[in-house]
């Protein structure tokens, strides 16, 4: 999946890291310059998280900094708040997204809702890190994507990163946030491939998005994972002379509006790509958006390449749910013949 | 031996002052006269309060509320032992204990109107605003006490909840945390009952709620919660441990809610009549009142003299109510976030445009 | 509220019912009729629940039949599941559907897959009965509407009644459904207006809208309690010469995508109503709809009239927030002036 | 007397066959030799099949599996008592169980492969399908011991769940629901000492997960999980209670999980070798092996004999799980509901009309 296209906004100095790595080092970073910072969730101790992204930090920063906690999310966003109104910073780790629902009342109904509350008094500035999405073939549960959800509920921020640079400087940014923030980590990029990373800490910030691509023709909206397929479709339109401009959201709440809007007022036509189910997905507020602020540039309805309305399926079929260049591809070239 | 008894636990509850006045001389606290006194004046106070709120909603001044009346003593009891350094973590019936620590009670009026700025507690006061998702809180009362641990502070965070509260996914994960991570947390709950229109014997198959705190791997008991007395040195001694950093604690306060759920509930329809009259015989004011008077500390002149102050810091509480001002609009915006987001800023835009046309 | 128009597609027979007393005698009608449907909730037995839905039943069926729950949202959702496998139809209350976030895990990774799941082996026979959105001024949590995430979870349908005959009518299917079926009920009707509802069980079929009130200038899509606020903006646009259609989409999922579908082909515009936040919520599902099926009909953006991307305010602020027919009707204007 | 004792608890563990092999006659069940040979054999097969999925995850021919090996006894040992009419609600290592009641192990396997029609029970075998959110399957096994009860049948429920599980707010909810309306559910939780990289001792304050049900206001047991003839004769009497509609039921089977969590998982990151060493000298299988041995019950041909059978089986197996075709896309759609509504119905068609294009 390294396209140069994958590695075209990377600075040029830096190791090259995977998005793994790069989390990693975000996270030592961060906890270095503050002591309010407190690592906690399931396995994160000496196990380093089931997808290493903790790896080395209880070992460094001791077992009152890193808690490997009971098997509970609730309790792990629960306590985390309590946490935040006792002073501290927790970055709380679920193991996989699918796992959030038990935590939804603690996140929904108090995380988000704290600082609205008590008018200002208390905030919750906590982050909730979970690999989402699918392309890894487990078992039912660990490829959920449920932006949706999130993006419907006042009080929470969402990012998601599509490669190691903008994964730590995303990641640090939400570290410093004084407000909850969500941090998607697309999990089949997590070792997918490497970018050139910079040692010392830097942030991106929320809520401003990129153009990953440019290009002229169609505009491809992505996020995550899907920020890659989305390449991939446009290295193949490029092949039959389409000129497709790729964003990047990074993240959805906030949502940079100007950006696609303003590139869909240059092409007059979009492609919203996720990998979540379609009806009331993030795609359907993408076209929404663009309805009621770009409706007389249109040249065609904007598509949305999404996962079905189904369960996400067991490895045996994951291939035909998930969102792929042929869709993105196909997708771009009905906005064309309309 | 190929039956272990690997280990046990024994549900012990506390009672110093019986329904009828009488106290039980080896276990009466070395509280002098004044802190006696003050027992009971703080008990009066919190039913003057209500009975205020009752007044308030019934002319329509105030919305929904739930009154705590029958549940005095557990809540002075415990207040008597609290430091600033403490931190209340209530659920929505605790109005006695935060009033005792200083919340102006207008701002609990203004809750029950609806007005959020309710929520904003006080700088100074350590309390969390009142939390509706029941059970909900206790996790916050977990963290709190974890953040104290962690930080060697000797405080406590205490979490409130009623018996209801129990049955939620959120007190089981709560005491659990609290236990493994040795939070200085004192879980507080009263059993007056009923939640809403269930008995206690329908919401769970346990005898009590104390012997909970076995399944955590702590210390719990149960108290007369009518018995301010008992609740004082149960809440003391409780206290005491948890800011020590010997571990969290569970306590059972035994209660009872002598009126309707909220005032948008008619308890009638599911309870007897006669279950509450029993419990009128409990009464835990008249109770201490009874030990008072025998005891010389407390005759009806204080009391009138009591009832005359308390008559009208309520009634200066409700003039501050009715002098606030309606808070602006645009408060639904302003404190979703530390800075508001485009989206939100030009939301709010469209509210102001609108409230200026009139609506 | 009672307007001549909220009750113009009622029939004539039957006794002028609240919906409160629709819904009870629907239950009451349906238990008569199939021993397997058990009630299940929080005061739903001698209290006859908090609106009194329920009163009645549990002397009338028992103690065995109508179950007084511990308080416990997901305890309650996760032993219905198991009385469904177990061959009963459980309804279930949930007190306000601001208490449904404890159950999410139940209901999205449990009820809503369990067929999938088990490749048909086992459903779900269940109904979830909710309060939902504002207007009766409660405390925080009492006045919410978290319809999108049930629309973007699949293996849920979800039926929201605006009138007591769709109430009767729309639950007794839900309960005949074998799937899960969330029923939301919009509290602020629960006693606005009386309406004549047959004696008779009847069904009103899920998954299919209604014009509401025909027009041809403009379309307002709309459900539960909105359906009354879009009817009233639509009364006052008829005094400006604005004739309206309103749709009332009784179920988001299934959508009838049809009836919306055809009657914005035939207006060209269209303005969708609903409670909740606006990112992410049910309209920019109906706008991306439209924009995929009708865009050339449009002659004005879609608009949304909606709550905002904010925590549902307390009772002071109450009115600030909730749609209303002057904001529906500005949006209906913003149409025509496009 | 004003401090009074409510209640107690008492948390008893038993054991039958000791690490060693032997007996405590007193206590041995009333089993004849058939049955107590066919409870080693049936441990043997579970090894057997346990050894075939590794090596097939090796070899890259199904997907990530999590090991039961260390736990046959707790599982054999309860599966002897099963009745057809019982449901069983396993969560994710329970395939020894299923297998013992019948379930085809090239539907296991395939599980592991990542098709879900591993996930259409057999008819006849009344089973859940493997749930992976930890706990949550608990409330199923509530819920059915409630339709049980409502029923008047016969019949059990058993909640399967493990260490880590009682953790979550649904073990809670579950146990609680099943107290209150007497579900006739027995929860059998296999204590392997870990949950992933997390040692029992920081799940949970409590020593035993048994007491735990001292919070549901029923009866609780320790058992020693790697001795086959105690899990039997406490999960007999748990089933007959539970069936008799006496109440619910917690069984603690302390067993040891001696691979890692899964093949995806690598238990020396965590854990030290001498733990596992020392679990291994308490195997549950050669424990049962010495004991029949020295009662002339097995020697070195029974077992050859056994395992040559067991493999063939194995080997059948595997045949008829790669023999599988592959399952229909569609099958994506054709489970969601029991009709499809218009807007699957359209993606269906999507979903075929990509697959003709060669996707
Ligand atoms: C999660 C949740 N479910 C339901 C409710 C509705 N509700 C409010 S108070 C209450 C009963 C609470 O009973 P208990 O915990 O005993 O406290 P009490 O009211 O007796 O003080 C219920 C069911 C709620 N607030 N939160
Ligand atoms: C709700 C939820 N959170 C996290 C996980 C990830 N996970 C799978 S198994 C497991 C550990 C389970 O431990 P235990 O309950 O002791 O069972 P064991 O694996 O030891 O049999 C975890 C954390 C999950 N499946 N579900
Ligand atoms: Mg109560
Ligand atoms: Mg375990």
């Amino acid at each position: 999946m390294a396209s140069d296209a994958a590695t075209a906004l990377a600075p040029s100095s830096g190791e090259r890291m995977t998005m793994v790595q790069a989390l990693n080092q975000a996270l030592a970073q961060e906890m270095e310059r503050d002591p309010a910072i407190l690592l906690m969730g399931e396995d994160v101790g000496p196990d380093g998280g089931v997808f290493r992204v903790t790896a080395g930090l209880i070992e460094r920063f001791g077992d009152q900094r890193v808690l490997d906690t009971p098997l509970a999310e609730s309790g792990i966003i629960g306590t985390a708040i309590g946490l935040c109104i006792g002073g501290f910073r927790p970055i709380t780790e679920i193991q996989f997204m699918g796992f959030i629902y038990p935590a939804i009342n603690q996140l929904f109904a108090h995380a988000a809702r704290l600082r609205n509350r008590s008018r200002g008094r208390l905030s919750v500035p906590l982050v909730v890190r979970m690999p989402y999405g699918g392309g890894i073939r487990p078992p039912e549960h660990h490829s959920e994507s449920y932006e949706a959800m999130l993006a419907n509920t006042p009080g929470l921020k969402t990012v998601i990163p599509a490669d190691p640079y903008d994964a730590k400087g995303l990641l640090i940014s939400a570290i410093r946030d004084d407000d909850p923030v969500i941090f998607l980590e697309p999990k089949r990029l997590y070792r997918a491939f490497r970018q050139a990373v910079p040692e010392e800490p830097y942030t991106v910030p929320i809520g401003k998005g990129r153009v990953y691509r440019p290009g002229k023709d169609v505009t491809v909206i992505a996020y995550g994972s899907m920020v890659q397929v989305a390449n991939a479709a446009a290295d193949r339109a490029a092949k039959q002379e389409i000129s497709v401009e790729v964003i990047d959201l990074r993240s959805i709440v906030p949502l940079d509006v100007e950006i696609f809007i303003e590139s869909v007022r240059k092409t007059g036509r979009a492609v919203v790509v996720h990998e979540a189910p379609r009806t009331c997905g993030f795609g359907a507020e993408i076209v929404a958006q663009i309805n009621e602020r770009a409706l007389l540039n249109l040249l065609a309805p904007v598509e949305r390449v999404t996962g079905f309305d189904t369960i996400f399926p067991g490895a045996v079929l994951e291939d035909h749910y998930m969102p792929n260049p042929d869709r993105v591809l196909a997708a771009i070239k009905r906005t064309l013949e309309f | 031996m190929p039956i272990i008894e690997v280990n046990h636990f024994t549900t012990r509850r506390l009672q110093i002052l019986d329904p009828s006045g009488v106290v039980d001389e080896q276990l009466m606290p070395d509280l002098g006269d004044e802190a006696l006194v003050g027992l009971l004046c703080s008990m009066l106070r919190m039913r003057t309060f209500d009975e205020k709120a009752l007044n308030l909603q019934r002319q329509g001044r105030i919305g929904t509320f739930g009154s705590l009346r029958g549940q005095e003593a557990a809540q002075a009891g415990l207040t008597l032992n609290l430091i600033d350094e403490d931190w209340l973590v209530p659920s929505i019936r605790e109005q006695g204990v935060l009033e005792g620590r200083g919340l102006p009670m207008h701002l609990y009026y203004s809750f029950c109107k609806g007005d959020e700025r309710a929520s904003q507690i006080p700088d100074g006061l350590n309390a969390t605003p009142q939390s509706i998702p029941i059970a909900s809180q206790l996790l916050h009362a977990a963290g709190l006490g974890m953040a104290l641990k962690l930080r060697n502070e000797e405080a406590a965070a205490v979490g409130f909840a009623g018996d209801g509260a129990t049955s939620e996914g959120d007190f089981h994960e709560a005491l659990n945390f609290a236990g493994v991570f040795g939070a200085q947390t004192l879980f507080y709950i009263q059993n007056n009952g009923w939640a809403i229109s269930v008995p206690f014997s329908q919401q769970t198959a346990a005898e009590t709620i104390a012997q909970k705190a076995f399944a955590y791997g702590f210390e719990g008991m149960q108290v007369d919660g009518n018995d301010v007395l008992a609740v004082y040195v149960a809440s003391r001694d409780a206290l005491d441990h948890v800011r020590s950093g010997k571990g969290p604690y569970l306590i059972e306060a035994l209660t009872y809610r002598m009126e309707s759920h909220t005032t948008a509930d008619d308890h009638t329809r599911y309870r007897p009549a006669a279950e509450v009259e029993a419990w009128r015989a409990r009464d835990p004011i008249s109770r201490m009142r009874t030990f008072l008077s025998r005891q010389g500390l407390w005759d009806e002149q204080q009391e009138a003299e009591l009832v005359a102050k308390v008559s009208a810091e309520v009634e200066a509480e409700v003039e501050a109510l009715e002098a606030m001002p309606r808070p602006p609009a645009t408060d639904i915006f302003d404190y979703m976030f530390a800075e508001l987001p485009a989206t939100l800023i030009e939301q709010r835009q469209q509210l102001i445009a609108e409230s200026r046309n009139g609506k």
